[in-house]
């Protein structure tokens, strides 16, 4: 395990820094300026030629991306081009959005579609099953913006049940720390604590499912077909031989086998929820960094898009890093295949 | 049952204060939904209808006011105020006892007075002001509008009476003044700023005399107001202000109808009127001197030719937009002037929709074949202009038929702006909206070569004449031979066709039934200040 | 190689491929899925016919028109027009080739070269194919909408921004899948055999891998092409696709939005679309991919 | 007779990890060295990891030895060169269905090796597969067959048609018949006697099988842990074993018997 985890964080440093040269050459591939698209200084700015010299624009191309390099690990990660902040704080803020969309939509994700999978598997070729299994295939093709825009007319304009846009009713003034609507309300002194509460799941709670239905129709499929052929293994075979409860064998036995192929495909389950996101956060105004990243594309806010592009693929990065680990430590039998190579 | 949930989710958080209800914190409080995000909080940097309509009349206030309904000069922050010279001297006696916003940055010592006023004047009058460069240094409504050349110096006679001396007679000056752009801001709060070491704060933590203070713009959510509690006029009747930033206009009319919005910019009104929800939404229209136009950039072959100018202005279909883009609420511009305007004159020439006159003045201007162009549109909706990339979509079939293949090109608000004043656009469909009554306001601003400088002139034509005669018309007194020197300088441009008049539109504005006070005065952008929400809730 | 009179019943044995085939087309659901997908792909190529007019002829006199079966609607306008007097149904008819036309102009020219690359990959050994293994597995991580943004940014919107986009973002899943195919093939007993029997390179890849990893690049086409469609369909919602008038159905239904009360068919029309040509190119990967599976059961 | 092949000091291993950082080589092959005549047939006896699927693997070519040398007629033969090996040296497979491609018909994969190793006419190809058909008791129909569609006693035939197609002078086996029920197992052990003896041809083969070992082998080469621990003639193993192994792995049927 200790040989495989090191070879993973080898690999995820390797990756990391491949990621760092592709972000640094897109500074040099956007159109404009090289050190304005870096940091967000124009040559207007009297900050200019400090910027550059502390940028080694003049220097050799290392010599550029080990400032470069050095600049992003100290959290200096340039000025917004439209708004002169800097750019990470800001993302940080947005990261918390994102995330605490991204958890929720992933909870969602799992905790429907996890049993719904099973339910299916053990009905397997009863109408339910068929139901489930073409329903999922459908939801699988909605394209997701228009999903959302049907969600919004029925769920906030005909049934009333959810607002239209946003974290929190912008009346609840919740001073903005992690991001996560959730937790800054919970970190703020505010006296209607509760009633902000309330307010915000009510915004939650659209967003989080029109995220959270590609993804949970996947793991649907996925779940199906792995307790499917799990039941056909001849362990669970031999538990039923010894007379075991279908339950125990399902939660004992089936279950934990199954899980193994549906984590090896997390990484892209993830990636998918990682699109819907960046989708939906635009749709519901979300304050994260899908919807900064659009915005700054149709600004040419260099900047930012490099920021929101180096934090969403970090972030994607990390979860499959984490995601092998677990599944490595959970099931020994596939580190020493991927040992192998 | 909820309320029982309510409570045992308070009661299981430690520190959970008296209960506060949703209904209670929504009567607090008003939200507007705008369109964008203002550029900076000092209306004095930029002339853009988001940020006006952001601060001027929330943050600031003015010396004096115009009333539009009565056509005349209210006071603001100067009581009363005399001309002098000949009109060619204006002294301004200044209210006391106004306070400035006491805020978590700055804590005023001493009430408004006319040092504060020589500072808000000499950081754009003279280059030299140590504030003059900061944030930019582009005043684009002062050099446009001519007030940089016109006033001389400004004479503080007494704590409380400031004198402007000016270069010549002219009657625009107390439009201009009265204007939104021409705020006051606070020396004290500058100096300090001063020996903190960050100017750049003045326009971006604003410190005004205004009904709202300043709390927290987070960009693309939300400004955050509050009522300024020693506010001269007295206190506003709502608490908390908020500007949710929604630049779709289709969401902002939904977040209107669910009840998000108290007051939505912009709405769609065609679409709020099919809703036919009218017990709980009020749309309202007025007047407004605004002109869409379609302005070509002279500085750019083809388009520097008059002919090619002229071919292009009969190539569109003007009428079919009223009806399509306007939905029929707009009127078809035949001049620049709006039909608002007192120098207004229905006689002024048209270019009727003629592809085929088009045809033979692009042949003549020796573009048998047509060329390819692009049509800079702006993506969010404007007062003179609900859809201009609708419109721009019109115009490209149109321009199709005389063989012309037109681009295009949209940015977001405020990257548009900005190209657009670097002269980036080969023809932009933009706009404008009258700053005061006085029509030298809708030519000098749009055309002349000061403008051009300023990069409010979107069509880089600097026409010297044109200029000359901007002035002689404007240091008339007689309205009627003001009016003729107007019309003959109309004709004179519409034969030129920098720009094309397209229509000008109503204004609309939707709210919730339970709000009174929105005013939208024709000549400036939105005000809160005596805006109320009517409903009454149980304590 | 046909014997007169043998003594088995069958002349001609039906190759494998051909008997997923007949597995595919025993489900009715896949059928009609199929032929679904090929009235669309009909209608696209066939649209200057069957189009009544130019999608960007504008009748400014009937604006806001709603389909014909609605009272208010007239018949020469089968699916109304929109806020421009556009006809809508010949704007989805035209715009099925900014929605589907290049996405599978794309799918294929990313199919070709990620194929290409793929099996130079999988036939390749040592450091060389593990370490693209490696890289590779972290690319498919990154959403691919992600990286078309990125295009995007580099390159503006544009039709031609777009494509190159999307058929970038594609290949490495083809490359991704086709080595691992390549790869799981060599290690077969009858390739081992192919290569005792003394075969070139090039003939082991043309003749004995192809044949038997086609279902699995086929399943991949299809994967590929709804992720395809839903992606330029996305970044032309955004507004960072294909540009208007361009009648894209993404487009469209970013645009329609703004007049939904007034005119919900135009809204409703481009979705649908979009959600009907996916569905069927999805239930056509799954149910190959479900006869392939029962396919290699049988042998 | 002459030496046909000669197989010297052939070693092969595998690495294994074993704890954090350290790796363990496991002998598969540790220095075999052993002639075979032409016309011979040598079996492979040992027990299960002993190397002899390796030592197959390497003559066959499929693999590399890490040291040591197969030569052939005295010329060496070089790993991978499978042009010129796949004239002299042939192999059948274990498995029938899994060493033929499952898209192709019998008749597409015969005319393989013919079509890379000869410059005949395409009708004479066909001529010749179709004659090889009938010479391991095939039909001519069999051509247009797909691998699934045979039985497993077809499958073994047509990969010994593959395996003598193009006449070579030494075949390998790997447990080729293991997978065999009994009686087709008879027939397929005399189809390669009959055909031994029209073609004179080597044969190596491994096996589990006592009584086949004694049936077929003129020599047997006994592998223990890589090593080779005995090689002989058949009479002189079974009759003067010097190991008890030996004696065991030929005497299998008789332990069971006494047990």
């Amino acid at each position: 395990m200790f040989r495989f985890s090191l070879r993973r964080i080898l690999l995820f440093s390797i990756t990391l820094w491949l990621l760092s040269i592709f972000t640094f050459s897109l500074n040099y591939w956007y159109p404009g300026n090289t050190l304005t698209n870096m940091s967000g200084v124009t040559p207007a700015m009297d900050t200019y030629h400090d910027e550059a010299n502390a940028r080694a624009m003049d220097s050799t191309i290392f010599r550029q991306y080990g400032q470069y390099i050095a600049h992003l690990t100290r959290g200096d990660w340039g000025l917004s081009l439209t708004s002169q902040e800097p750019v990470f704080p800001r993302l940080m803020q947005q990261l918390g959005a994102t995330v605490e969309l991204m958890i929720l939509g992933a909870l969602l994700a799992v905790l429907v579609g996890v049993p719904l999978g099973v339910y299916a598997a053990l009905q397997q070729r009863q109408w339910q099953d068929r139901l489930i299994l073409s329903l999922s295939l459908s939801t699988y093709s909605i394209p997701v913006f228009w999903f959302a825009q049907l969600a919004i007319l029925l769920f906030a304009i005909q049934l009333d049940w959810s607002p239209v846009t946003g974290q929190i009713h912008p009346l609840y003034a919740i001073d903005t720390q992690t991001g996560s609507i959730l937790v800054d309300i919970w970190l703020s002194d505010i006296p209607y604590r509760a009633s902000a509460w309330v307010n915000a799941l009510k915004h939650l709670w659209l967003p989080t499912l029109v995220v959270a239905l590609i993804p949970l129709t996947m793991l649907v499929r996925m779940i199906r077909s792995a307790v499917l052929d799990t039941l056909q293994l001849n362990h669970i075979k031999a538990a039923r031989v010894r007379g075991l409860s279908d339950r125990t064998i399902l939660v004992k036995h089936v279950l934990p086998t199954s899980i193994q192929p549906v984590l090896r495909e997390a990484g892209l389950q993830f990636s998918v929820l990682v699109t819907n996101i960046m989708i939906v956060e635009v749709i519901f105004n979300w304050p994260g960094i899908g919807s900064a990243l659009v915005k700054s594309i149709f600004e040419r806010d260099y900047p930012v898009l490099q920021g929101g592009v180096i934090c969403l693929a970090m972030l994607i990065l990390a979860v499959n890093f984490a995601v092998d680990l677990i599944h490595a430590w959970r099931f020994p039998q596939v580190r020493d295949v991927i040992d192998e190579d | 049952m909820t309320r029982w949930l309510l409570a045992a989710v308070c009661l299981s958080l430690a520190g959970c204060g008296p209960l506060k209800t949703h209904e209670q914190i929504i009567h607090d409080g008003l939200v507007y939904c705008s369109e964008g995000n203002p550029e900076s909080f000092n209306p004095q940097l930029d002339t853009s209808g988001t940020t006006v309509d952001a601060t001027s009349a929330q943050l600031y206030n003015r010396l004096i006011d115009y009333d539009a309904e009565q056509q005349i000069f209210v006071p603001g922050l100067a009581h009363r105020w005399e001309t002098l010279d000949q009109g060619q001297r204006y002294r301004f006696h200044l209210r006391q006892q106004v306070n400035f916003h006491h805020t978590p940055w700055f804590s005023p010592t001493r009430p408004f007075q006319a040092e504060d006023v020589l500072f808000s004047f000499q950081r754009w009058l003279d280059p030299q002001h140590p504030y003059h460069t900061i944030n930019g240094g582009q005043y684009p409504f002062f050099r446009a509008s001519g007030l940089m050349q016109l006033i001389a110096r400004i004479e503080i006679i007494d704590p409380w009476t400031v004198d402007f001396v000016l270069t010549r007679i002219d009657s625009s000056f107390l439009a201009n003044l009265a204007t939104d752009f021409a705020v006051i801001l606070s020396a004290e709060y500058a100096q300090q700023l001063t020996e903190q070491g960050t100017p750049e704060l003045l326009d971006r933590q604003p410190v005004g005399t205004g009904p709202f203070q300043f709390i927290e713009f987070r960009k693309d959510s939300f400004i955050r107001y509050a009522a300024n509690p020693s506010y001269w006029q007295g206190k506003p009747a709502v608490n908390h202000l908020v500007y949710a930033i929604t630049p779709n206009a289709n969401k902002r009319m939904l977040k209107l109808l669910t009840g998000e919005c108290d007051v939505i910019a912009y709405p769609l009104v065609q679409e709020l009127e099919q809703l036919d929800d009218n017990t709980t939404i009020k749309v309202t229209r007025s007047a407004s001197p605004n002109r869409a136009f379609w302005a070509f950039n002279t500085a750019r072959p083809p388009f520097d030719q008059t002919l090619v100018r002229q071919a292009l202005a009969h190539a569109i279909n003007r009428p079919a937009m009223i009806q399509t883009i306007y939905h029929g609420q707009a009127q078809l511009a035949a001049g620049i002037l709006p039909s608002t305007s007192w120098a207004y004159q229905a006689n002024a020439t048209g270019y009727p929709y003629d592809p085929q006159r088009a045809k033979e003045l692009l042949k003549q201007a020796g573009f048998p074949n047509g060329f390819t162009m692009s049509i800079w549109a702006p993506a969010i909706q404007r007062v003179y202009n609900p859809n201009a990339l609708r419109m721009a979509e019109l115009m490209q079939a149109d321009l199709a038929q005389v063989g012309i293949e037109a681009q295009i090109i949209s940015y977001e608000w405020n990257t548009f702006r900005q190209r657009m004043a670097r002269g980036e656009h080969d023809t932009a469909l933009i706009g404008w909206v009258a700053d005061n009554a006085d029509p030298d306001n809708f030519l000098r601003p749009l055309l002349s070569c000061e403008a051009v400088r300023s990069g409010a002139n979107r069509t880089n034509w600097c026409d010297p004449d044109f200029d000359q005669q901007l002035l002689a018309a404007i240091q008339l007194t007689d309205k009627e031979q003001r009016q003729q020197l107007y019309q003959r300088i109309e004709t004179h441009v519409m034969h030129q066709v920098p720009l094309l008049p397209i229509a000008s539109s109503l204004r609309f504005e939707a709210h919730r039934q339970n709000i009174t006070g929105v005013e939208l005065p024709p000549y400036g952008g939105i005000r809160f200040g005596n805006a109320r929400r009517l409903t009454h809730v149980p304590l | 190689m046909k014997t007169k009179h043998g003594i088995y019943y069958q002349f001609k044995a039906p190759s494998p491929l051909l008997m997923i085939w007949r597995e595919f087309h025993a489900n009715p659901i896949s059928v009609a899925a199929y032929y679904l997908l090929a009235v669309i792909v009909l209608a696209m190529l066939l649209a200057p016919i069957l189009a009544p007019y130019s999608p960007e002829w504008q009748f400014t006199d009937v604006i806001y028109l709603p389909p014909a079966w609605h009272p208010e609607g007239e018949m020469r306008f089968v699916f109304g027009t929109d806020d421009l007097g556009r006809d809508i149904l010949s704007r989805v008819l035209y715009g099925a080739w900014y929605s589907l036309g290049y996405p599978l102009i794309a799918t294929f020219i990313a199919a070709f070269i990620g194929t290409t690359i793929g099996a130079w990959a999988g036939m390749s050994r040592g450091v060389q194919s593990s370490t693209l293994t490696h890289f590779l597995d972290v690319v498919l991580t990154i959403p691919s909408l992600l990286l078309a943004l990125v295009i995007v940014a580099i390159f503006g919107p544009s039709l031609h921004t777009v494509m190159i986009a999307i058929t970038l973002v594609l290949i490495p899943q083809f490359i991704h899948s086709v080595q691992n195919a390549v790869y799981t093939q060599r290690a077969k007993e009858y390739v081992i055999a192919a290569r005792l029997n003394g075969c070139s390179r090039s003939y082991i890849l043309r003749r004995v891998i192809f044949p038997n990893i086609t279902s699995v690049i086929v399943v991949q086409l299809t994967f590929a092409l709804s992720t395809a469609i839903l992606d330029i369909a996305a970044l032309g919602f955004l507004g960072l696709g294909v540009q208007s008038p361009a009648p894209e159905w993404g487009t469209m239904l970013a645009r329609s939005l703004d007049h939904m009360y007034l005119n919900p068919w135009s809204m409703l029309l481009p979705g649908l679309m979009l959600f009907v040509t996916v569905l069927s190119i999805n239930i056509l990967g799954d149910n190959l991919h479900r006869a392939i599976q029962q396919q290699e059961r049988l042998s | 007779m002459s030496n046909l092949l000669q197989i010297h000091n052939l070693t092969k291993y595998y690495v294994k990890q074993v704890g954090w950082l350290k790796q363990q080589r496991i002998c598969a092959l540790d220095a075999v060295s052993f002639t075979v005549r032409q016309g011979e047939t040598v079996a492979i006896i040992g027990e299960t990891g002993s190397g002899k699927s390796t030592l197959i693997k390497l003559i066959a070519g499929i693999d590399t030895p890490h040291a040591g040398s197969i030569a052939l007629n005295g010329t060496l033969l070089k790993p991978y060169d499978y042009k010129s090996r796949c004239q002299q040296i042939r192999m059948i497979f274990q498995d029938g269905l899994a060493s033929l491609d499952p898209q192709r018909n019998i008749g597409q994969q015969l005319l393989e090796p013919l079509r890379f190793n000869t410059d005949w006419p395409l009708a004479k190809q066909h001529q010749h597969v179709l004659a090889t058909l009938e010479r391991v008791g095939l039909l001519a129909e069999h051509f247009d067959f797909y691998p699934h569609m045979l039985a497993s006693g077809q499958l073994a035939r047509v990969c010994i048609a593959r395996a003598i197609l193009l006449n070579p002078l030494v075949i390998v086996a790997d447990e080729a018949l293991s997978a065999l029920d009994p009686s087709i197992r008879a027939q397929i052990i005399n189809l390669l006697i009959d055909l031994k003896k029209e073609m004179g041809v080597s044969f190596i083969f491994s096996s589990h099988s006592p009584e086949l070992v004694r049936h077929l082998a003129d020599k047997i080469l006994v592998l223990h842990h890589g090593k080779m621990l005995e090689f002989d003639t058949t009479v002189t193993l079974i009759t003067k074993p010097k190991q008890p192994l030996t004696q065991a792995l030929l005497h299998m049927e008789n332990l069971r018997k006494s047990v």
